[in-house]
């Protein structure tokens, strides 16, 4: 089967460049201030800082004095803002137009949890930005002031820096461009009439603005017509932005495979896979951050799985031992073929490990591989169907065992 | 199919409308979506009334009824009904109160409109959260169980034995009678004649619609209200059982006595010729009242109130029959000397002041005493007393006659733990209301009668049992079905962990664990519908029909808009 | 406290004693304060402490349990239940520092009309005195 | 006098030393006990049916990757082990697995409980660098002297019920001085004197010291204040609640560490606890904004009176947490006003009945009048 394509179609060539003396943050929420004001939207969705602490939290706010504390990208993903939405629309809409403002992998978890009917998006604008990474939790937590500063001078110099979460330094999914249909949508059954069905509405590049500029564009007719709403002239060049931004890309691209490759050496073959894991706690909050688990009980705490204690028994005398909590390898490999081809590589599930498993690493891995031979990016398109929801008659006839000859061959020797 | 809500205001007369801007409240709830209707009427509980919402229901469609009116208290049912003619589930329906705990309470006309549209929009969103609920039917079994062949369950057999109405009586004993068989004869001013017993006992054993069984015991009682399973234990060998299906149980276990031994200032069973009451009840049916060397006695003490204090209560009929002891003495033996030692006397029918006296001129001595000795004196009993003025006194006597306190017949432990009903402190079974609800149970269809529940007389103990087969002849009919309550509880399977602290929590055992599927299970026959075990259960896999928590929090929510 | 404020008091009221007793103390006509909303269960027992909780966190200024005195229990002892239940929540209240005098459980039977006026008016004045519910405003719940 | 196991050798060794014994002479069929996984320090619970299996065997060591009344629990859900089965717990694991099987969540039958005077265990965060290798020796001087090992969990250092309760047999270590020379284990129940016959090493007899004992009890109370003190919550209110709670990313994951926490679908993951549009419309309207996800606070003090009466203040719930919340300390705090309130200490008694399944009609008699 065809690999994924990279061209993306309907990129917008132009878009509107805004000045951000007051630094790229503020830029960006007077942006959000006026479509509020101007009745664009009646509420936004954003990370707002609980007052006198350092922690994020997503709020559905209509109160503008909220947006005073709000940060439209801030150091850390505390909560998944797949995650987040989904809990806000899943038992259908409110009566209100809510523009939701996320990281590129989250906003591509909306659209995985969109497609799996876990998010309504009837009422929601999705506005992405450009990311430049988000801090390991737990470093963020241990020393918020030091980890915002670090965090800050990314928006200048967007050069890659060890501080950050390892899964987002490979990061190469971290503007627009993973975030559109790509024109071979590798979907028989769904018709392509009037395609505009790219994951976001509006995108927000800071890439190339080196933290003083914004570039807006509209991706979604959805999105022209709320700008157009807020008489935002779309009619600069996005140059600096476009070209800084595939330079960027590629860049991480490469990073990304040569570091994946060291990383597939430390993880291939049985032993090398159960020694990443053999720390593993069973504490399954790697299943409760990640956006795609969305089930709310999984199969892997139920208790179907157990068994009677003589069972256990003789499991462990055939071993000389057995491990509790059991089967935990069985549970992050189970995970794994339930999600991974939705695995958008956000790396909360990394965040949460209280035992520091490079588990986002190890799934980013694996989805690279299953992604690529279904020809699915994960978010990209909200129309394009997960790759298990339908099938072509003539795809992976590589995989089917070749038996048929073999067989004839036996029956023309006993004719 | 679209929500169709009716609302109707009743004005309840004047009670509503003058207290209450109807009008303003009808403005405002109309425009709510699902509302069909939203109309004012003079009095809905009355007949027009009745019939005008039964139309309403009728040509509106309407799926969901809310009337803001009275108390549920007061016309719930009505209402009820009336859906349920108008071809409506009563369940879909919800009764506001805005009179009692609205107009009534809040003189400010504005804030009572305020309040009543607030508890009427709490309705309208609650309602459309009710699930109709189906009325069950349950076959009942007519047939009573009742437990001890003393007069009070002679009395109920007789009452409660028809053709489609099988009695099974069972008594421990391998006669019938109880304790009353072993009286010389009832109190003179109520009519010496004890043959009526012996009648009532032929009676029973010639009723074929009666089944006796001596000497058998209740083994294991299982089931509810119209359909228990009984298990009977014969005591002359414990292979001999018998499994039996009835509707309702009496229990008439009777009484036992105090035994004086417990308390050895009487010297009962120590001194020679220290006798209790029935034992000298049994010498005067013999007529034979005799001392241990045969000799007629000369002077006897009655001793009331023994173990009166032990126990803590007075035992209603000692007074009496050591009264009537007394005047037999007297009669039957000439120059004999009687002396009653009483603490207080308790003559609580009409009749029995006069008997009092009577008595008292035959020449018997009331001796009004506490701290009582009794002790051997060479040929003689010898009795130390105090009088309530303190004054020391000694008498000695030849024969003795105690009156021990009447205390709950054995095994009624037992008896309670197999049945599910409560003791109270005395160790008596316990009614449901002393004074208002005597012979019924917490359990529904177990009754109590006679002296199971406390110290009676023959005629209490013969009204109680007559009590008890009103109760179940009013709802244990044959041929007419039960209907449980159905606001019950019922466990969400998959969320039911097996923790089994419901059970712990259900006083009707309503509650039992199904060993297999690892899940409690509520038998909704039994079920009454508290939903203490909803309270109780962490995992929230219980929910109680009719009061479910969205249903509540429902009306939480909107209080708080 | 300015006069105004009116404060939001939940009542969950027991079907058989304090239902009926607050229906009592309105055929009686007795003030009772136009805080109180009541919510009818059948039994004290049904109160699970997660109501009162939410309808604490929802912005309730005051929430009240109300039953049959014990020992009247229409369900023989739903009502000794809610009482543990009330002192649980109560108490881990009162560790988290929280103004669990907002929740109150009370004893009142059907004919005590005259009580259920006192007790609530008693406690809507305490809750005034208290004032608002802080998690009324609060956000970051 | 209470009878004493005593083994010549270290602690440690001692006690692999009895462990061997049980499985050698097949008194038991096979060992609950912490097994190294890998060389940085970190272990699991295993099920050891196997001499070879036991040389990796670490009862003692000062992590708690589980709470091991958990384990047990799933592990006789379904039934009681025919087999006899040892397993080595620590005092809190233990009260939670009998907190559980009042619960109906496991089967204590044909168990030998072994467990020990507890010493506290490190965090699991210092499992995962190899750090717990570097504080060993630390850890050994410091309970020899009787003190509260620096490093270990809050938790640990302010637990007082480091003495087992419902144990066959009690390795004793934070009262005994020389315990790298000799293993004291005492026989608490004639089950553990019936197991300990023809073990190695000789039977005395011999008391706890408790003046050691209740010199560290009140060295962990007197810590307990302080911690209380550091972390802001010996007084708390409403707004440092929101404050220590803002962080929460509802993982739920100290639910789910919970021993306690035996529910198969937490009430507060069911769907009846789930906003819809109408509760969230309310709340923004009267707020003007809202918490997604919503109910963090309900969540914690709703989860605490489930299970507050029975929590053992194991400490999972802070190891687990991925954005440090003191969850432990918290919910321990408000557990002992629990349960000094309906006299209640979890997984003492097994016949104790749980105070939801129970009631006094004298009780708090002066509330509702």
């Amino acid at each position: 089967m065809s690999t994924v394509q990279n061209e993306f179609f309907k990129k917008p060539k132009k878009g509107a460049v805004l000045h951000a003396e007051g630094g790229i943050h503020k830029a960006i929420l007077d942006f959000l201030r006026k479509s509020l004001e101007k009745k664009c939207f009646d509420a936004l969705f954003i990370p707002v800082k609980v007052h006198d602490t350092d922690s994020y939290v997503w709020v559905l706010l209509k109160d503008k004095s909220l947006l005073n504390e709000a940060n439209p990208l801030p150091p850390v993903i505390s909560v998944q803002g797949g995650r987040a939405l989904s809990t806000l629309t899943k038992h259908g809409e409110m009566n209100l137009q809510i523009a939701a403002i996320m990281r590129p992998c989250e906003i591509r978890a909306v659209i995985e949890l969109f497609k799996l009917k876990q998010v309504s998006l009837n009422n929601i604008t999705l506005i992405s930005i450009d990311c430049p990474g988000a801090m390991p939790l737990s470093d963020y937590i241990s020393n918020p002031k030091e980890m915002a500063k670090r965090f800050n001078n990314l928006f200048e110099t967007w050069e890659e820096n060890e501080s950050l979460r390892p899964i987002c330094i490979i990061c190469h999914r971290f503007s627009l461009s993973s975030l559109l249909p790509s024109i071979s949508r590798q979907s028989a059954s769904v018709e392509l009439e009037g395609i505009d069905s790219p994951a976001s509405d509006i995108h927000i590049g800071l890439v190339g603005g080196n933290g003083e500029k914004i570039f807006l564009m509209p991706v979604s007719s959805k999105g022209e017509e709320i700008l157009e709403k807020l008489e935002i002239a779309t009619e600069d060049s996005l140059e600096d932005w476009e070209i800084k931004e595939k330079e960027l890309r590629d860049k991480k691209e490469n990073k990304r495979k040569k570091i994946l490759q060291e990383l597939k050496a430390k993880i291939e073959g049985p032993k090398k896979f159960v020694a990443v894991f053999d720390q593993c706690i069973n504490c399954h909050n790697c299943m409760r951050v990640c956006p795609i688990c969305y089930c709310r009980q999984c199969y892997f705490d139920s208790k179907t799985l157990r068994l009677s204690p003589e069972v256990y028994l003789t499991r462990a005398k055939e071993r000389k031992s057995l491990r509790f909590p059991l089967d935990t390898l069985l549970f992050h490999l189970g995970r794994m073929s339930h999600m991974v081809l939705s695995c958008v590589s956000c790396g909360v599930c990394e965040d949460a490990c209280p035992m520091n498993i490079p588990i986002a690493q190890v799934f980013c891995i694996v989805a690279d591989q299953v992604q690529k031979s279904f020809g699915y990016v994960p978010g990209r398109d909200r129309r394009e169907p997960p790759p298990l929801r339908f099938f072509q008659e003539d795809e992976f006839q590589e995989v089917e065992m070749q038996y048929k000859k073999t067989i004839s061959r036996e029956e023309t020797q006993n004719a | 199919m679209s929500k169709k809500i009716g609302v109707y205001i009743c004005e309840c007369g004047p009670n509503i409308r003058d207290r209450i801007n109807i009008d303003e409240i009808l403005e405002n709830l109309s425009s709510i979506e699902d509302i069909k209707v939203v109309k004012k009427y003079p009095l809905l509980c009355s007949n027009e009334g009745k019939k005008f919402l039964a139309d309403e229901i009728k040509n509106e469609e309407l799926t969901h009824l809310v009337i803001a009116a009275c108390s549920p208290k007061e016309h719930e049912i009505t209402f009820m009904n009336v859906c349920e003619k108008a071809g409506l589930n009563p369940y879909l329906f919800q009764l506001v109160n805005i009179r009692e705990q609205c107009a009534w309470i809040i003189s400010n006309k504005e804030e009572a409109t305020r309040m009543a549209t607030k508890y009427i929009r709490a309705g309208i969103n609650r309602v459309l959260l009710h699930k109709p609920l189906q009325k069950k039917e349950l076959e009942c079994n007519p047939n009573v169980l009742i437990i001890g062949g003393g007069i009070a369950g002679i009395e109920a057999s007789l009452s409660l034995a028809s053709p489609e109405r099988k009695v099974y009586l069972v008594e421990k004993t391998s006669v019938l009678g109880g304790k009353v068989r072993k009286l010389s004869g009832l109190l003179p001013h109520q009519g010496m004649d004890l043959t009526f017993l012996q009648k009532k006992i032929k009676e029973v054993e010639n009723n074929e619609n009666i089944v006796v069984l001596t000497s058998s015991e209740v083994e294991n009682v299982r089931g509810f209200f119209g359909n228990f399973e009984i298990v009977i234990k014969s005591n002359r060998n414990d292979l001999e059982q018998k499994e039996i299906k009835v509707g309702a149980i009496i229990v008439a276990t009777g009484f036992s006595l105090f035994d004086p031994k417990e308390t050895p200032q009487y010297g009962y069973g120590t001194i020679e010729n220290v006798v209790n009451a029935l034992e000298f009840e049994e010498m005067i049916a013999s007529d034979k009242i005799l001392l241990k060397n045969g000799k007629p006695p000369k002077t006897v003490a009655l001793i009331h109130c023994v173990g009166r204090k032990e126990k803590g209560y007075c035992s209603k009929v000692c007074c009496l029959y050591s009264l009537k002891f007394a005047q037999f003495l007297k009669d039957k033996l000439s120059d004999v000397n009687v002396f009653e030692f009483y603490s207080d006397l308790c003559l609580p029918h009409k009749s029995d002041q006069d008997y009092f006296e009577e008595v008292k001129k035959k020449g018997v001595n009331f001796i009004k005493a506490n701290e009582i000795q009794i002790k051997k004196s060479n040929s003689n009993i010898n009795i130390e007393y105090k009088t309530i003025t303190e004054k020391k006194g000694s008498l000695s006597v030849d024969m003795v006659v105690l009156s021990p306190a009447i205390i709950p017949a054995e095994n009624t432990e037992k008896l309670a733990k197999i049945l599910n009903i409560p003791l109270d402190e005395t160790g008596f079974f316990k009614e449901i209301h002393e004074k208002l609800d005597p012979v019924s149970t917490p359990i529904e269809g177990i009754y109590i009668a006679g002296c199971a529940s406390g110290p009676k007389n023959i005629l209490e103990s013969v009204i109680q049992s007559q009590a008890a087969c009103g109760k179940i002849l009013s709802c244990l009919i044959p041929g007419k079905k039960l209907e449980p309550e159905v606001r019950v509880s019922e466990i969400v399977e998959e969320f039911c962990t097996g923790c089994q602290t419901c059970l712990s929590v259900c006083f009707y055992s309503a509650i039992s664990f199904d060993e297999f599927k690892g899940v409690s299970v509520v038998n909704e026959a039994i079920c009454r519908g508290c939903g203490n075990c909803v309270g109780s259960c962490p995992s929230g896999a219980i929910r109680l029909k009719h009061f479910t928590y969205p249903q509540l929090y429902r009306e939480v929510l909107e209080a708080l808009r | 406290m300015n006069k105004e404020y009116n404060p939001k008091i939940i009542g969950f009221l027991c079907n058989w004693c304090a239902y009926t007793g607050a229906d009592l103390a309105g055929v009686s006509r007795l003030n009772v304060p136009s805080s109180l909303k009541a919510v009818r269960v059948m039994c004290s027992g049904r109160v699970n402490p997660l109501f009162v909780l939410k309808a604490f966190l929802g912005g309730a200024d005051g929430v009240i349990i109300m039953g049959c005195h014990p020992g009247d229990c229409h369900y023989q002892k739903g009502n000794y239940y809610a009482r543990r239940r009330f002192v649980l929540l109560q108490k881990v209240f009162e560790t988290l520092g929280l103004d669990f005098e907002r929740l109150a459980l009370s004893w009142v039977s059907a004919s005590e009309g005259p009580r259920f006026a006192r007790v609530t008016t008693e406690f809507s004045e305490k809750i005034k005195k208290l004032g608002p519910n802080p998690a009324k405003e609060e956000i970051f719940l | 006098m209470p009878k004493v196991l005593k083994i010549k050798k270290g602690v440690e060794e001692g006690i692999n030393d009895f462990l061997k014994f049980l499985l050698e002479s097949g008194k038991v069929k096979g060992i609950f006990t912490l097994k190294k996984t890998n060389e940085n320090g970190a272990v699991s619970y295993s099920l050891i049916t196997h001499l070879d299996e036991l040389k990796k065997a670490v009862p003692l060591f000062p992590l708690m990757p589980v709470n091991a009344g958990k384990v047990l629990s799933a592990f006789t859900l379904l039934e009681a082990t025919k087999d006899t089965v040892a397993a080595v717990l620590r005092p809190c694991e233990i009260r939670s697995f009998i907190e559980l099987v009042k619960r109906f969540q496991g089967s204590m039958e044909n168990f030998l409980l072994i467990s020990l005077t507890c010493g506290g265990v490190f965090p699991l965060k210092s499992a995962v660098n190899g750090e717990v290798k570097k504080l060993l020796p630390i850890y050994w001087e410091s309970i020899k002297k009787g003190n509260i090992s620096s490093n270990i969990r809050p938790t640990c250092q302010t637990c007082e019920h480091f003495i087992p309760y419902q144990a066959d047999m009690t390795i004793a270590i934070v009262e005994k001085k020389n315990t790298d020379k000799e293993c004291n284990i005492f026989l608490n129940t004639d089950k553990g004197e019936n197991f300990a016959k023809e073990a190695p090493g000789d039977i005395v007899f011999e008391e706890m010291d408790t003046n050691e004992i209740t010199e560290l009890k009140n060295k962990r109370k007197t810590q307990k204040k302080k911690l209380y003190e550091e972390l802001g919550i010996e007084k708390l209110e409403f707004k440092t609640l929101i404050k220590i709670f803002s962080a929460c990313l509802s993982c739920h994951a100290c639910s789910h560490a919970c021993p306690i926490c035996y529910c198969t679908l937490c009430d507060f993951e069911s769907k009846i606890f789930e906003y819809k549009p109408s509760s969230y419309n309310m709340e923004l309207n009267q707020k003007g904004g809202i918490r997604v996800p919503p109910g963090t606070l309900f969540f914690h003090i709703g989860r605490m009176v489930h299970m507050g009466v029975s929590c053992v203040g194991c400490g999972m719930c802070s190891d687990v947490c991925p954005v440090n919340i003191p969850v432990s300390m918290i919910f321990s705090m408000v557990g002992d006003s629990l349960q000094k309130m309906f006299e209640y200490l979890p997984g003492k008694d097994i016949e104790e009945s749980i105070p939801f399944g129970t009631f006094k009609t004298e009780e708090f008699a002066e509330i509702g009048e």
